[in-house]
């Protein structure tokens, strides 16, 4: 054998061999070298699979770093995903899916009284879908908050990285509109 | 009577209202009191057989418009107090609007995110054949009794939904009743009653809602003659006895709303 | 979108999904290219990886084309494996089991349907840890049972010895309950 291979390649071959997120952390501790020398090869090497327009995408959330295909080649990936889709969330899934982002760790009753309906059918969906989970702190396991997979696949490393919540709030005018309609002066 | 009200696109009674109120399908002083009270109170008699989130859906948005349009149709009843407490009641349920509608972008913006995201496929082939047996094993860390219990929680049909009784709960006038109600007091009488003496033992706005529908029945079908002076005045009922209660309430018994309609 | 990706790019993606060697026929198909026009794109990635010391080598045999890590990283790639942190079940993971060690045999699809949400990720997780098998009788290839593994670390004999289902049904009291509280006359 030559040299020993360059951190740069080990980081990729673990990226081949992985089949989930793997922290830099992790990555660190097999290579032995900090952490935040990992992170730079990483996100050199993400830049470098972008710039030299490879099939794949090198993204950081939550859990850690993955290779993804790249999402233009999608239409002609059909034939090779095995399994795996995702089927559609209803309205009212994605309506809980933003609650439990925005206002995890938060109960049952919580979400209910937020949405004046009953939800534990759609907690239990979310929960299915692995998208939510139960709060991993101590003494909380009432209380859920969005998973991991839901953080990979909206490609956000925390919770604190989605738009402020002010950004889907309906407009003044539209609340006028609202006022006006239930005033009992009308 | 059959309870017809299906509200499959429509979670819950502010997700309706929302519906209603933010697509203009509907003034919600226009749809017919009337038929949401009785849908209301045939909702109630008919719940075992009716899902029951729809219907417990149905009855707090209906009992939402009911203490709405009542104060509007009851003006100056119960003084600056009433007034106010109405607004509160308003502030609230307009900050649950907000809030439902605001969390319902954020949950289609989240949609489109997820959306691109599954365009993007993690590599998932796993371990290559040499390195299988190196993989440590799974833990496992379980017993026999949990796995029964995630058995049964999977293979359980999908939990009942618990129902917000706290609108229900104080409210036990119903139009029919009321109808009998109104014409016993009526019929008695020779002369003009005031809407106000005939609901004056009545404890809860709801009860002076269905006294008024009860009257409005009884008007429609000619059992009593109605005068109002002026705009704000009170009302005066008078017994023509040219119907009888009984042939009220089997009119009233025709009401089927469909809100289907309203929310198309 | 922009422009259409390049077959070079296509190729790539299709390599880093598939999860067994792809022959350069399938790949001529998906992208409506000729088989040699193919394999000379991936003849050139697989000098490319070389040349340019990427983690991952791209090999053809007799199936067709595969990546596989860079033999020189092995040894990292063994600590790396040995000491992953993750070897724990996700909680679709036990739900999955739950169900094939109470309903088993039982079909991927079957599966699917009792959780409302597509399986078949999940139940290879569980075939590849060995917990779950192929049904061993006559015909029933497609359908799956716990494996003795899994009995065996469970600390049972056969499936008879897990607890009734029964005891852990959730009980009709809340609902007669919520309905005593509806009646009008209550």
């Amino acid at each position: 054998m030559s040299d020993a291979p360059s951190t740069r390649k080990i980081v990729e071959a673990i990226l081949l061999l992985a089949d989930e997120p793997v922290p830099a952390t992790q990555m660190g501790e097999v290579l032995e070298v900090p952490r935040a020398e990992v992170e730079a090869v990483l996100r050199e090497l993400a830049g470098t699979y972008e710039r030299e327009d490879r099939g794949w995408v090198l993204r950081e959330s939550a859990p850690g770093w993955r290779l993804y295909t790249d999402p233009d080649c999608a239409p002609w990936l059909e034939r090779f995903v095995t399994g795996h889709r995702h089927a559609r969330l209803t309205g009212a899934s994605l309506e809980v899916l933003a609650i439990v982002a925005y206002k995890g760790p938060i109960s049952r009753s919580e979400i209910s009284e937020i949405r004046g309906v009953d939800s534990d059918g759609v907690v239990k969906t979310l929960l299915q879908r692995g998208l939510v989970e139960p709060s991993a702190a101590e003494g909380t396991a009432h209380l859920f908050e969005v998973s991991d997979e839901f953080l990979e696949r909206m490609g956000l490393r925390s919770v604190d990285e989605l738009p402020p919540l002010t950004d889907f709030m309906p407009d003044s005018e539209a609340v006028e509109d609202m006022e006006a309609k239930l005033s009992p002066n009308a | 009577m059959a309870y017809e009200v299906k509200l499959e696109v429509f979670e819950g009674p502010i997700d309706l209202l929302l519906h209603l109120i933010t697509r203009q399908r509907v003034d919600i002083y226009d749809v017919s009191l009337a038929r949401i009270t009785e849908e209301y109170l045939a909702a109630i008699s008919d719940l075992d057989g009716a899902d029951l989130e729809t219907a417990t859906g149905f009855l707090v948005v209906a009992a939402t418009l009911l203490e709405l349009k009542s104060a509007r149709l009851l003006p100056g009843r119960g003084g600056d107090e009433e007034e106010a407490h109405l607004l509160e009641e308003r502030d609230l349920l307009l900050a649950r609007l907000v809030e439902c509608s605001t969390f319902r972008e954020a949950g289609a913006w989240l949609a489109r995110g997820l959306e691109a995201g599954s365009a993007a496929h993690g590599r998932t082939a796993g371990l290559e054949e040499r390195f299988v047996d190196l993989a440590p094993k799974v833990v496992l860390k379980t017993t026999p009794e949990r796995l029964a219990a995630l058995a049964a929680t999977a293979l359980a049909p999908r939990p009942e939904p618990e129902v917000d009784v706290s609108h229900l709960a104080p409210i036990r006038a119903t139009v029919r009743d009321a109808i009998l109600e109104v014409a016993g007091l009526l019929r008695g009488r020779g002369e003009p009653t005031g809407f106000r003496e005939l609901c004056s033992g009545a404890p809860e706005r709801i009860d002076v809602v269905v006294r008024f529908l009860a009257l409005l029945e009884l008007f429609k079908a000619g059992a009593v003659d109605l005068v109002q002076v002026d705009r704000f005045g009170d009302i005066r009922a008078t017994w023509t006895g040219d119907a009888d209660a009984e042939d009220v309430l089997a009119e009233a018994d025709e009401y089927v709303i469909d809100l289907r309609e309203a929310g198309r």
